[in-house]
């Protein structure tokens, strides 16, 4: 290897997050679709005050989590075999390609993440007690589901109906993560530390992180 | 072609199977009824052990996986995928008799216990397993994705497992009659014994029908992509004209 | 609860398992001959 | 470049695809400073063996050796970086401009920056560096390809149908990029459908038919 993992991973990044810019899907399609789903909701359910104040920050975590995965996986249906083939033979190691798209979609998703949070905050009223918090399970979530989001897009890969089977795959898998990121918030509201529930996603991002790397090779291979 | 060194259509799977179910209804409907739950406690019977199922099931499709990711063997990829149908069939079926047992004992279809939820997402996530598998014909691709979500699916059901578990501790204490309480009557014990048991002899005889079922599909695919045969348009024939039968 | 209703659960809870085993197992064996049939039309 | 010795050596290697044989007991031996030409009739396998070669398909069963690197085992990921690959799919990223994709292998493999323009210079693209890659035609972006080739400076050229979509001054570029990497002691496998696109430039031929060589 001539370049190092982080040049190359660094170099995977810069690439997807200029193909973001230059096709606007997360700007343009996957967030305001997250917002119409924001705004949908009250409609369906009534647009009582207090129930809407009580129910924001779950319904928020629900939005981030189901349409998180459609940024996560965007690559899974974008990328051709010859692109694929120049990206292997200019030496990059297969695990630092996961990490560098997993690491351009956290950054994507953190933005997705808080234009929402405003969004919500608007829309629904909730009460702001613990937003310190926020910045903290935001970046968690974003790892988590990142790391989660491009394992599963690189396991379907170029199979028949890939972009539609990576959701299916991560939703049930995203549990700890949303449960980590509303009790965060419900533990603080009763007063207890949120300590573990911040631990326990912290664990999840690096297991996924771990699997990610170590399969990488694997999963290539098939291509 | 692969050879099929043992007999497809041998018999005597299904007749265990009838025999093991057989065994279970006659054990379930012979002891004598809960003193708390009463008859409502013979729905146990085949709850219990078709939850075990689920749990075993995952366990040797996880292993299976894990086994083809170490070997590169087609036989353990086929294990595992027999494995996990089952397992998604008997995850099923204990949601499906847990939500009977619920509505008739507390009155509704769903709560919203530890286990309950687990059980749910596990069903999704072998679900996804089973769909996963249907994006690829070639064989060693779709061991190969199959085997490392199989495995994925070992590291995230445990955290999975205590993050429901932890969750559902801060919202409702469990206030629930549990039947596996330490006040069991021996009888009930030993009928639940009994029931786990034939209903595992059950699950052996499924999983070797359903392994006979993946290598008869393997060899399908692999004949039919090794087909040299003559193609399509080569094979039409003038069609009979002169009547008769 | 009246025992006649708790049997009918009881009743229903084995129609439902017993019926999907059946139906499960019943498509296992149909899966194998269509299968096989397939094998023998191929090769 | 090449240390002293072959730059390929396959024994007996056999490529499947599902349960399909794609190549069958293929048997080639590239020493430095040859031009193999590979001619045979669509899905012959020219593109399978050139893909194989690459390190990018890993061998059903048989032995093979590339630059050093068995081709069965984790050392193909370490001499990736010295394989000059072009299939006949273009590999550009169409959002991203010319230069855009070169300078982000360029990063990748620890290239100097100045070697992106240089080498579009090389291949006639100066002008259209800042051009999207999905405006380009076909013959500028393979035009591209070979530029990507030029910067990266591989010792083992592999290209499938290298003439194609190619006007007369691309296609002397080709010819001289594979004689000028064989004279530095390199190789190259040409492949195509039609025995005289590689006749010229080939130290020798080899045709494959129904994935076998012969």
């Amino acid at each position: 290897m001539r370049t190092t993992f982080r040049t190359q991973a660094m170099a995977i990044t810069k690439r997807d997050l200029m193909r973001e810019r230059r096709s606007g899907e997360v700007l343009w399609v996957t967030l305001p679709f997250g917002a119409i789903a924001l705004l949908l909701i009250p409609i369906a359910i009534g647009t009582d005050r207090p129930t809407l104040r009580a129910i924001g920050i779950g319904l928020f975590w629900v939005i981030v989590m189901l349409f998180g995965v459609l940024i996560a996986v965007r690559q899974a249906h974008t990328e051709t075999q010859a692109q694929r083939d120049v990206v292997a033979l200019a030496g990059i190691d297969p695990a630092a390609g996961y990490v560098g798209r997993a690491l351009a979609s956290f950054f994507l998703l953190i933005g997705f993440e808080a234009v929402l949070a405003v969004v919500t905050v608007a829309l629904y009223d909730v009460p702001l007690d613990g937003w310190i918090w926020m910045p903290l399970v935001m970046v968690l979530v974003g790892a988590g589901l990142s790391l989660l989001g491009t394992l599963a897009a690189s396991i379907v890969s170029t199979g028949r109906s890939a972009s539609a089977l990576v959701p299916l795959l991560v939703a049930p898998l995203s549990v700890p993560l949303l449960i980590g990121a509303t009790q965060t918030f419900e533990a603080l509201r009763l007063g207890r530390s949120s300590l573990t529930w911040t631990l326990m996603m912290t664990i999840v991002v690096l297991l996924l992180a771990i699997a990610g790397v170590l399969s990488a090779r694997t999963l290539q291979e098939s291509g | 072609m692969t050879t099929l060194e043992r007999n497809p259509s041998s018999v005597w799977p299904w007749i265990v199977m009838a025999v093991a179910g057989l065994v279970t209804f006659v054990a379930a409907m012979s002891v004598s009824p809960d003193a708390v739950q009463g008859q409502l406690s013979r729905i146990m019977y085949v709850h219990v052990p078709s939850a075990w199922l689920a749990y075993l099931s995952f366990g040797v499709t996880m292993f299976a996986s894990a086994m083809y990711l170490w070997k590169r063997d087609l036989a353990w990829d086929r294990r595992a995928h027999s494995s996990a149908e089952i397992g998604v069939f008997f995850t099923g079926l204990a949601i499906s008799l847990g939500m009977i047992w619920g509505k008739s004992t507390w009155g509704v279809w769903w709560t919203w216990d530890a286990r309950l939820t687990l059980t749910a997402i596990m069903f999704f996530v072998y679900l996804g397993y089973l769909a996963l598998r249907r994006t690829t014909d070639d064989l060693d691709a779709r061991a190969k994705r199959a085997a490392v979500m199989g495995v994925l699916a070992v590291i995230q059901v445990p955290l999975v497992h205590f993050s429901v578990i932890w969750w559902q501790t801060l919202h409702q204490p469990p206030s629930i009659i549990k039947p596996e309480g330490p006040d069991m009557d021996p009888s009930m014990v030993v009928t639940l014994l009994i029931s786990v048991l034939s209903f595992t002899v059950m699950y052996a005889a499924m999983m070797y029908k359903r392994i006979d079922l993946a290598r008869i599909e393997d060899a399908v695919l692999i004949a039919e992509q090794t087909n040299t045969g003559p193609a399509a348009g080569e094979a039409v024939v003038a069609p009979d004209l002169s009547g008769g039968s | 609860m009246d025992i006649a209703v708790q049997w009918n659960w009881v009743m229903f809870g084995y129609g439902v398992a017993y019926g999907a085993l059946v139906l499960f197992a019943t498509s296992i064996a149909v899966r194998i001959t269509r299968a096989q049939k397939r094998l023998g039309g191929t090769v | 470049m090449v240390e002293n010795g072959t730059i390929v050596s396959l024994q007996d290697i056999s490529v499947r695809a599902g349960a399909t044989h794609i190549l069958r007991n293929v048997i080639l031996n590239v020493q430095p400073g040859e031009a193999v030409g590979v001619f045979g009739a669509n899905g012959a396998g020219k593109t399978t063996l050139l893909r194989l070669l690459a390190t990018l398909l890993k061998p059903a069963s048989g032995s093979g050796v590339v630059l050093g690197a068995d081709l069965n085992n984790d050392e193909r990921y370490e001499v990736r970086h010295r394989i000059g690959y072009i299939g006949h799919v273009p590999g550009l990223y169409p959002e991203m401009t010319l230069d855009e994709n070169l300078s982000f292998i360029a990063t990748a493999m620890g290239i100097d920056g100045a070697a992106v323009a240089s080498s579009l210079a090389a291949v006639g693209l100066a002008g259209a560096a800042d051009r999207r890659a999905e405006v380009c035609s076909h013959g500028m972006q393979r035009r591209a390809e070979f530029a990507r080739i030029l910067m990266a400076q591989p010792e083992f050229l592999l290209l499938d149908e290298p003439h194609s979509a190619l006007d007369g001054s691309a296609v002397d570029l080709v010819d001289d990029l594979v004689r000028q990497t064989i004279e530095a002691g390199g190789a190259a496998v040409l492949v195509s459908h039609d025995r005289s696109r590689v006749d010229d430039l080939a130290t020798f031929s080899v045709e494959i038919a129904g994935g076998t060589l012969s």
